[in-house]
């Protein structure tokens, strides 16, 4: 009880300075967002029309009163769950704008990473188990390497090979002739469409898991249940899945917790450049746009997504490691 | 043909970071069914790389590199894992060391039985279950344990579960590696028990490896000695108390004495196992060794039969020859070592140093909040003692006992529930709970601390001079020249001479020995009126623990400090300590003269610990 | 900072032509009824063609043709404004009005066309107008041309619908409004009269005049189909029109060239490489100038409020090598008089008639007029103020603009070369803001607009009551101050005459060729990259009958099938 | 003061651990931490690689055929003698920026990585000694909080706050925003070994808390201290080049991220510059690869287990 107040405690404490921070943040920075809007429907670096600086800044509504003021009115705003409406996507709500990029992060991010968390854990477990042999070399060098690129650099060379040379799939957005829905048409645009983003994505996040996995698997390998399984004369497979593996599982099945909630981040970079219509495209537009209640409302969904994600990852851990459970209770 | 035929086995680990070693080497000896078989050797003698040789669970670097393991006919040596999997746990079978690993900790302890059982019998779901009712049975542990995972089981029961594993498809040969240590003293009396009526009635053959050898005298039909890698002794139980062969095997017996005689000796091996991976010229115990002769550090000894066993010591052999017994003088029974030596005389004189520290009805409950419940316990209840100058006092018990919650509170790191600690110091009586900051850090000038574990109390990082001008420093502002001066006269203090030799030295190149010595002249340093000395001896290897009791109860004399020691074996409380306290759950059950408490003890429970003492004489 | 891929443009020119400038003649304006020759009528019909999206970026389902939104789904199509200007030729085409008539400087007057309808078959009227402009009385929100507050004239008293006419009475000279006048979307006033705050108001169902009307979105992709209805049908020969994507450089590019775009108006690197030279017969581009990048110093601290400095070092300026570097030579070198030439070659005073107004790249002349000035050089071969004291010169430019930063390295070797120590500072672009804002800066470089209106353009950027505050950024970031400049430019704005429009003007030029208060580099585009083998009729150099980028309404009535 | 069975300092109590100390008798010694990277084949060549870079870096006025910035070359030019990768859209020269950029990288790399860590060390360190108190609670919680708050946009407003974008903003600012896990990391290892005697022993010395935790304490961390900076450096690589390519690297420098900046702004692929995206982003990836393989040597610092790797 105590355990869960503690924790509880802990999440609300979080919650409220990252929302102070989401709020402080934005607003220390130089510029004024009326002014950027109009600049973007003007040009670069073009004469601002006072008049249209006026007429946004009218509109926009933002901001008045002091930081303390606007502070108060948003905390007050944020409790009763009104996240206010976007700049850029003025009169929309910010909920509504999030909405629909959604599920497009979602799906794209919850497949690649649950993808590539059993990849590498598959991987890396084996590579464990046939620990120095030519597949754990391979593995473990070539995921090394794989997983240096930079996010963006794979985003370019793919686009430039499977998209500009060799045309195999669509370069940006989402999808394109289709009505989003369950439909065949749009689910089959869809597909093609997030591939690339996917396969970016993909690259580089096993090796996390590959290396992680094989590290714990071979700890785990060294220690007395293991040994004493084998002189048990139990068959290797069971030794490796229920023994080694089973144990060696716990520290990433968390980390694969945690890493779900802070993915949004990892997406700005890769769902910018194949123009894919999700949450980190949005975040990077309002933070161009200094969109500060989308930009809020976006960093208030990731660090709320991370501490959920924080704390999934302990109840999941009471689950998965009965050791954990006494602990907790 | 015997059951486990080793022959010539040599284990080569070949890290690759460090020398290649022989961890064990040329080592033949055999194992008859039904036979129970004590292998004795200290930390780094091998021991535990030939059981697990035995088993073939040697892993990376280590690998077999020359000799055969037979069982019951069968060459293992080298058998394909797939064949040795037929072999495995149905014919021979393993405890580890007590360690909380031995057993999976996420799943449940049914299914380490099942999956076992299953593997290599025929038996299949309710039958299985009833066959781990009965194992655990034999063990005496509650069903309700079955479906229990090992967190919830207690180090012993967890032992007890790891027997009744072993024996769970009726093998052969089981081996045993320290399968209690770590365990409290009655804890371990009675799993040992267990052992050896199973083993009774099975007939199964042991392979018992224990760096203590009371207890494996006591179970053992046979004994294998190892030093540094080789068996250096094989003699029955019984021969090898009555006539040791090798200088070693006496100075492990020596280490252990009666603590209700009324003189007590016991007898140390001074310096440290040699380093195995250098060539060893001669006789590897020869530079330790007190009856050593110069043909001893020229040529290795072979292991020859003699009296009722094999040898390997060129003395016992030139003594055991025909006629060479006047030559080379008579076998010695005894190690002819160092000893230190507590005569019932010494143990009486009467208390007559000042008081220092009051401990007044002192309890201690520590309060937990679990769920919604708040569990109290109560570690301390109304604990009254003092503890004088130039005096030792003995804390004994059990883990759990509370003793070192006492320690804590005297040296002011906790406080006390109720009742309290006083301190008769300079500043006159003060109340140890109400020291803070720099007030406890003045207190500390005069109570300081010997810990449990020398290896983890000098700072690895750290050099000794270091280490040890530290609190002179801190406490004394010596500098410069003075404190180097004083620094050298503190490990002159402890016998660690010549002292420049050991000034530049890190913790680690010394022996565990040595260390307990340099963690005692630190706590020298300020020159405390009170030392707390928290189980000093047990971590070190059997055959120096004596060295470290002779260092402290010389400083008693000389230096006029008091000393608490905390510990769980009466043999020492009698060696080193003036008084005896005996604790049981939190409680003091005996208090008194030593000798008056070991020889008549008033309390049941002190009389369990007296009989737990293993006592192989 | 540009966070999305950078879509970098040397001046990129807004989608719309609200920030078009005045006529110059502003108070005399009437629009020219010039009914437009040419294409119209003469073409087959083409059956579709693609353009990027309007907004520049879109989510899915928020669906939004409110043209007072930020980023309603199309700009262009649906809502149209009264008078398209081609702010090139300073050309007048009348679209809703038919005539703009100023009396004095505080009444304007325009004839609104009749027979138009909106698209749910409903008449426009003068009504409508005079409704749009009072709404944004109601709420400034939607005020973007500033009628009803004192930016760029005086606020207005009244908007009144008298029959087919509109009416503004100003409080004050309200010229400068013109333009933002006439480039105001009208909104009909049975449909926009009853959803409340037009500026809040999701617009899911549009009710416009435009040429083309809303087929089907779905999320990213919108299809306009042709209104048969249209009030100028005869002149849309397109279809139907599908705006789809945002994309960036790249993919423009090659979008472009396979056919799968008809236009763009981005940025594209390399254009003539990358897009042109592709096809040379079907690809194309229009970049016309549009405004020119200048070099401005802070002209109120040293070095840079000595004239004869300004002077030198504006012959130190590689005006070629920037053009190369920062936009692969398709801009030209600036003049600098202020004025984009040749196409506004007949407002230059006599003077300077014939005379090539584009200062050489010329260091040694650049070091002559430098130590004639006093700004001697030292043992270094670095120069000094002429009371001795170090001359460094920190240039700020905005990092991320990779055309500017290109820019800046030209110049900034120049000015090396000519022995001012000058080195770049890039910041964020919202910093250079701020040091506009301010005037905490030495030199930076900055956007002159090449505008019809020059009382707006050039002489803003030398007025003194347009020195930037610290709220707003206002044309004359270098803070160059003169009285007589001032009167100069006031005389322009209300001069009706073109003899004293151009004596006016000549002064201001006279002003820029001697008092260097900034120094044009390179003229700025206003770009179109377009495709010929689905439609004819493009804007060119040859025939610049539109702003390529802003007047995208005059284009489409240009469009025809080619033959 | 404990009661629990003995333990080598090294040893964290598994019976392999204990198996190694018996057979290792080697006058006891623990393993010196560059010993043990040292040992691991794939480390060596990391350091190899590493090692390269660095001495590019170092002389790259030598190695490079021209100044990175001069912008006096023809612009497009292809791969010649002269320009070895050739030259950018405003004419310089690919190959010197290439040589050049190495300084970017391995100086952020180097104080980035430096300055995370320490950081991240006093942080950890205080919080993880006084765990339980209110002291550790809030470091803890500011800990934690730096943990979850989204890096980006809080690097843009760092990063907007200065006029200037020098490579020592950038890298305040990849410290300030990547310290907090080995904060967190280094606080578990500190609970661990704040309880070990020897900690007690010096507070019996008489040293003040301080001491202990950077005196006492942190020597015997430098293996962890080791594999932090190492980790941390391979991140700050990393993270100067994601922010180059957003546009919030430094400006005023040549560096690999605002290579490849350029030449996506500029459209490379599109007017068939490969090269100009190509190397760039390959020999950042050669050289994390690089710090990648020394981590495998760092690795069986932590996992003694892992030491026997081929």
């Amino acid at each position: 009880m105590r355990y869960f107040a503690r924790k509880f405690g802990f999440f609300v404490a979080t919650l409220w300075a990252v929302v102070t921070l989401n709020f402080l943040i934005p607003r220390l920075q130089p510029g004024d967002p009326a002014e950027i809007m109009v600049k973007k429907l003007a040009g670069k670096d073009a004469q601002l029309d006072p008049a249209q600086v006026r007429a946004m800044r009218a509109m926009l509504g933002a901001p008045d009163g002091s930081l303390v003021q606007q502070y108060g009115t948003y905390l007050g705003e944020l409790v009763r769950g009104n996240f206010g409406l976007s700049y850029s996507y003025y009169p929309f709500k910010v909920t509504e704008v999030i909405g629909q990029a959604f599920w497009w992060t979602v799906i794209l991010v919850t497949v690649t990473q649950a993808l590539s968390f059993v990849v590498g854990v598959v991987l890396g477990a084996y590579a464990a188990w046939r620990r120095n042999s030519r597949f754990d070399s391979v593995v473990t060098l070539g995921s090394t390497f794989l997983g240096t690129l930079q996010p963006f650099w794979i985003a370019l060379l793919l686009l430039y090979v499977f998209g500009y040379s060799l045309g195999w799939f669509p370069t940006s957005g989402g999808y394109e002739e289709s009505t989003p829905g369950l439909n065949f048409p749009f689910v089959q645009e869809a597909v093609s469409h997030s591939f690339l983003p996917a396969l970016a994505l993909l690259i580089v996040t096993p090796i996390g898991w590959i290396l992680g996995m094989r590290n714990t698997m071979i700890m785990n390998l060294g220690e007395d249940y293991i040994r004493l399984a084998k002189a048990k004369g139990l068959p290797d497979r069971v030794v490796a899945l229920k023994y080694a593996a089973r144990n060696a599982l716990l520290p990433s099945v968390t980390g694969f917790a945690l890493a779900l909630g802070g993915v949004l981040g990892g997406a700005i970079l890769v769902e910018q450049a194949f123009d894919y219509p999700g949450l980190g495209r949005l975040m990077g537009e309002a933070v161009e746009n200094k969109d500060y209640p989308l930009l809020q409302t976006l960093m208030l969904l990731t660090t709320v997504g991370v501490l959920v994600a924080n704390l999934v990852a302990d109840l999941l851990y009471g689950v998965l490691d009965p050791r954990a459970r006494r602990a907790q209770s | 043909m015997s059951l486990l035929d080793v022959s010539d086995l040599s284990v080569r680990y070949e890290p690759k970071s460090h020398r290649p070693l022989d961890a064990v080497q040329h080592v033949s000896f055999s194992i008859e069914a039904g036979e129970f078989v004590g292998l004795i050797g200290e930390s780094g003698s091998g021991k535990t790389t030939l059981g697990t040789a035995l088993l073939r669970l040697l892993q990376r670097p280590g690998r077999i590199s020359a000799g055969s393991i037979t069982f019951d006919g069968t060459d293992i040596t080298h058998l394909h894992e797939d064949e040795l999997r037929d072999l495995r746990w149905r014919d021979i079978s393993t405890v580890f060391q007590s360690s909380m690993n031995a057993l999976n900790p996420v799943t449940r302890v049914e299914a380490q039985f099942r999956d076992v059982i299953e593997q290599h019998s025929r038996l299949r779901g309710e039958a299985v279950t009833t066959r781990i009712r009965e194992l655990f049975d034999m063990v005496i542990i509650d069903h309700r344990f079955i479906s229990a995972y090992p967190h919830e089981l207690s180090g012993g029961m967890r032992q007890r579960v790891n027997l009744a594993l072993a024996l769970a498809l009726e093998p052969k040969f089981v081996l045993l590696d320290e399968p209690t240590t770590g365990l409290d003293v009655v804890v371990q009396h009675s799993i040992l028990e267990n052992v050896r009526r199973l083993q009774a009635e099975q007939g199964f053959a042991v392979l018992f490896i224990s760096h203590d050898i009371g207890t494996v005298l006591d179970l053992s039909d046979r004994i294998l000695v190892m030093y540094a890698g080789r068996i250096v002794e094989e003699q029955p139980a019984a021969a090898l108390l009555r006539d040791p062969l090798h200088p070693y095997s006496k100075g492990l017996l020596g280490s252990y004495g009666d603590p209700r005689a009324e003189t007590v000796r016991i007898t140390y091996v001074p310096g440290r196992p040699p380093d195995l991976s250098l060539e060893i010229r001669g006789c590897s115990f020869a530079p330790r060794c007190p009856e050593r002769i110069a043909r001893c550090t020229e040529v290795d000894p072979p292991l020859l039969p003699m009296a009722a066993g094999r040898a390997a010591c060129h003395v016992a052999q030139l003594q055991r020859d025909e006629g060479g017994a006047g030559e080379h003088g008579e076998p010695k029974r005894t190690f002819d070592g160092p000893q230190f030596v507590k005569t019932a005389e010494e143990s009486t004189q009467a208390l007559r140093g000042d008081v220092v520290l009051t401990v007044d009805h002192v309890s201690k409950v520590f309060t937990r909040r679990r769920g919604l419940t708040v569990q109290h316990t109560e570690a301390v209840t109304d604990a009254s003692f003092v503890l004088r100058k130039g005096e030792v006092t003995a804390l004994v018990g059990q883990s759990g006992s509370g003793k070192s919650t006492l320690a804590r509170m005297i040296t002011g790191v906790d406080s006390p529930t109720t009742g309290r600690i006083v301190f008769h110091g300079p500043n006159g009586d003060q109340e140890v709970a109400g020291f803070r900051g720099r007030s406890l850090r003045d207190y500390r000038s005069n109570v300081q601390m010997v810990f449990q574990d020398p290896y983890s109390s000098i700072n690895p990082a750290k050099r000794l001079g270091y280490v040890l001008a530290r609190p002179l420093a801190n406490y004394h502002g010596l500098k410069g020249d003075a404190l180097r001066d004083r620094v050298e006269e503190l490990l002159e203090t402890v016998a660690l001479t010549p002292a420049d030799r050991f000034v530049n030295r890190y913790g680690y190149e010394l022996s565990g020995g040595q260390r307990q010595r340099v963690v005692i002249a630190k706590a020298l340093a300020v020159e405390p009126d009170i030392i707390v000395a928290d189980e000093p001896i047990s971590s070190l290897d059997v055959s120096i623990r004596a060295e470290i009791l002779e260092l402290l109860g010389g400083l008693v004399q000389t230096k006029d400090v008091g000393i608490l020691y905390i510990t769980h074996d009466l043999l020492s409380a009698r060696m080193l300590a003036d008084e005896v306290i005996v604790l049981n759950n939190g409680r003091i059950v005996e208090q008194g003269q030593t000798l008056a408490v070991i020889r008549s003890p008033q309390d049941a429970y002190t009389r369990t610990l007296i009989e737990a003492i293993p006592n192989p004489f | 900072m540009t966070l999305t891929r950078t879509k970098p443009t040397l001046i990129a020119i807004g989608v719309t032509g609200l920030t078009a400038a005045l006529a110059l003649t502003a108070c005399a304006g009437s629009a020219k009824q010039k009914e437009t020759e040419g294409a119209a009528g003469s073409g087959g019909m083409i059956a579709q063609l693609t353009f990027p999206s309007d907004a520049d970026a879109t989510v899915g389902g928020l669906v939004n043709y409110n043209p007072n939104s930020p980023k309603p789904l199309t700009s262009n199509w649906l809502y149209e404004p009264l008078i398209v200007r081609n702010n090139l030729t300073c050309e007048e085409t009348p679209w809703l009005a038919t005539k703009a008539t100023w009396e004095g400087a505080t009444k304007l007057t325009l004839d609104i066309r009749d027979g138009v309808k909106w698209s749910d078959g409903k008449a426009f009227t003068a009504k409508d107008v005079a409704f749009t402009f009072n709404l944004g009385k109601q709420y400034p929100a939607i005020d973007k041309a500033g009628v009803w507050n004192d930016t760029f004239g005086a606020p207005a008293r009244s908007v009144t619908a008298e029959g087919n006419r509109v009416v503004f009475e100003f409080t004050g000279n309200a010229a400068p409004k013109y333009d933002g006048i006439i480039s105001t979307k009208i909104l009909p006033e049975h449909y926009y009269g009853g959803v409340g705050d037009p500026s809040k108001y999701v617009d899911k169902t549009p009710v416009f005049t435009g040429p083309f009307k809303v087929g089907t979105y779905n999320g990213r992709r919108l299809v306009l189909e042709r209104r048969p209805d249209y009030w100028q049908a005869d002149r849309i020969k397109v279809n139907k029109l599908v705006l789809e994507g945002n994309y960036d450089a790249s993919q423009a590019a090659l979008k472009l060239r396979s056919g799968q775009l008809d236009a763009y108006w981005g940025e594209v690197p390399n254009p003539k490489k990358t897009f042109v030279d592709a096809d040379p017969k079907t690809n194309h581009l229009y970049y016309a100038p549009n405004g020119m990048t200048v070099l401005t110093g802070q002209d109120q601290k040293p070095p840079f409020n000595d004239p004869r400095f300004r002077e030198a070092i504006s012959h130190a300026m590689d005006k070629e090598g920037m053009s190369v570097k920062a936009t692969y030579g398709i801009m030209k070198p600036a003049s600098q008089t202020g004025l984009k030439l040749p196409s506004m070659e007949k407002l230059l005073p006599e003077k300077y008639a014939g005379q090539d107004t584009v200062i050489p790249y010329d260091i040694a002349k650049a070091n002559q007029l430098l130590d004639a000035a006093g700004y001697k050089k030292g043992a270094d071969g670095k120069r000094t103020m002429p009371d001795g004291s170090p001359l460094a010169v920190n240039f700020s430019v905005q990092a991320g603009w990779i055309d500017y930063q290109a820019v800046a390295d030209v110049v900034a070797k120049g000015l090396n070369d000519a022995g001012v120590a000058t080195k770049v500072t890039a910041s964020a672009p919202d910093s250079v803001d701020g040091q506009k804002k301010t005037g905490d800066f030495q030199l930076m470089l900055e956007y002159l607009h090449g505008g019809c209106e020059l009382a707006k353009n050039i002489g803003a950027k030398l007025s003194s009551k347009q020195f930037p505050t610290v709220t707003e950024i206002l044309p004359n970031v270098g803070r160059f101050s003169d009285p007589a400049v001032d009167q100069a430019v006031t005389d322009l704005s209300q001069s009706t005459e073109e003899a004293d429009q151009k004596k006016y003007l000549g002064e201001l030029v006279d002003t820029m060729m001697t008092k260097y208060p900034v120094t044009p580099l390179i003229y700025a585009p206003a770009r179109i990259l377009y495709r010929t083998d689905k439609a004819v009729g493009w804007p060119s150099e040859q025939d610049p009958y539109a702003n390529p980028s802003d007047d995208r309404l005059l284009v489409i009535t240009r469009l025809t099938a080619p033959k | 003061m404990t009661t629990t069975p003995a333990k080598d300092f090294m040893a964290e109590g598994d019976s392999a651990q204990a198996l190694t100390l018996e057979q290792v008798s080697d006058a006891g010694r623990p393993d010196r931490w560059w010993e043990v990277v040292w040992s691991s084949r794939k480390a060596r060549v990391g350091v190899v690689i590493v090692s390269v870079y660095v001495i590019v870096a170092v002389f790259a006025p030598l190695v490079a055929p021209h100044d990175p910035l001069d912008s006096t070359f023809t612009p497009l030019a292809g791969a010649s003698g002269d320009n070895w990768l050739g030259t950018t859209t405003d004419g310089r020269d690919i190959a010197s920026q290439l040589i050049y950029g190495s300084r970017i990288s391995l100086l952020v790399g180097l104080f980035g990585g430096l300055l995370a860590t320490i950081i991240s060390l006093v942080i950890g360190m205080v919080s993880g000694y006084a765990e339980g108190t209110i002291v550790d609670d809030i470091l803890s919680f500011v800990t934690n909080v730096a943990l979850v708050i989204p890096a980006l946009p809080l690097i843009i407003t760092l990063v907007a706050y200065s006029e200037v974008r020098g490579v020592w903003l950038i890298v305040f600012v990849i410290a300030i925003t990547s310290w907090a896990g080995g904060a967190r990391a280094k606080r578990a290892q500190i609970i661990t070994l704040r309880n070990r005697d020897f900690v007690t022993a010096a507070k019996f010395s008489g040293e003040s808390t301080t001491r202990i935790i950077f005196r006492e304490i942190m020597p015997n961390m430098s293996s962890l201290v080791a594999a932090a900076f190492v980790g941390a450096a391979t991140g700050a690589i990393g993270a100067e080049a994601g922010l180059a390519v957003l546009g919030l690297g430094d400006s005023q420098s040549v560096s690999w991220g605002t290579m490849l900046y350029q030449a996506n702004a500029q459209g490379a692929i599109t007017q068939g510059l490969w090269l100009w995206v190509f190397v760039p982003g390959l020999v950042l990836a050669i050289l994390i690869t690089g710090m990648s393989f020394i981590n495998f040597g760092v690795d069986l610092l932590s996992n003694p287990h892992l030491r026997e790797d081929a």
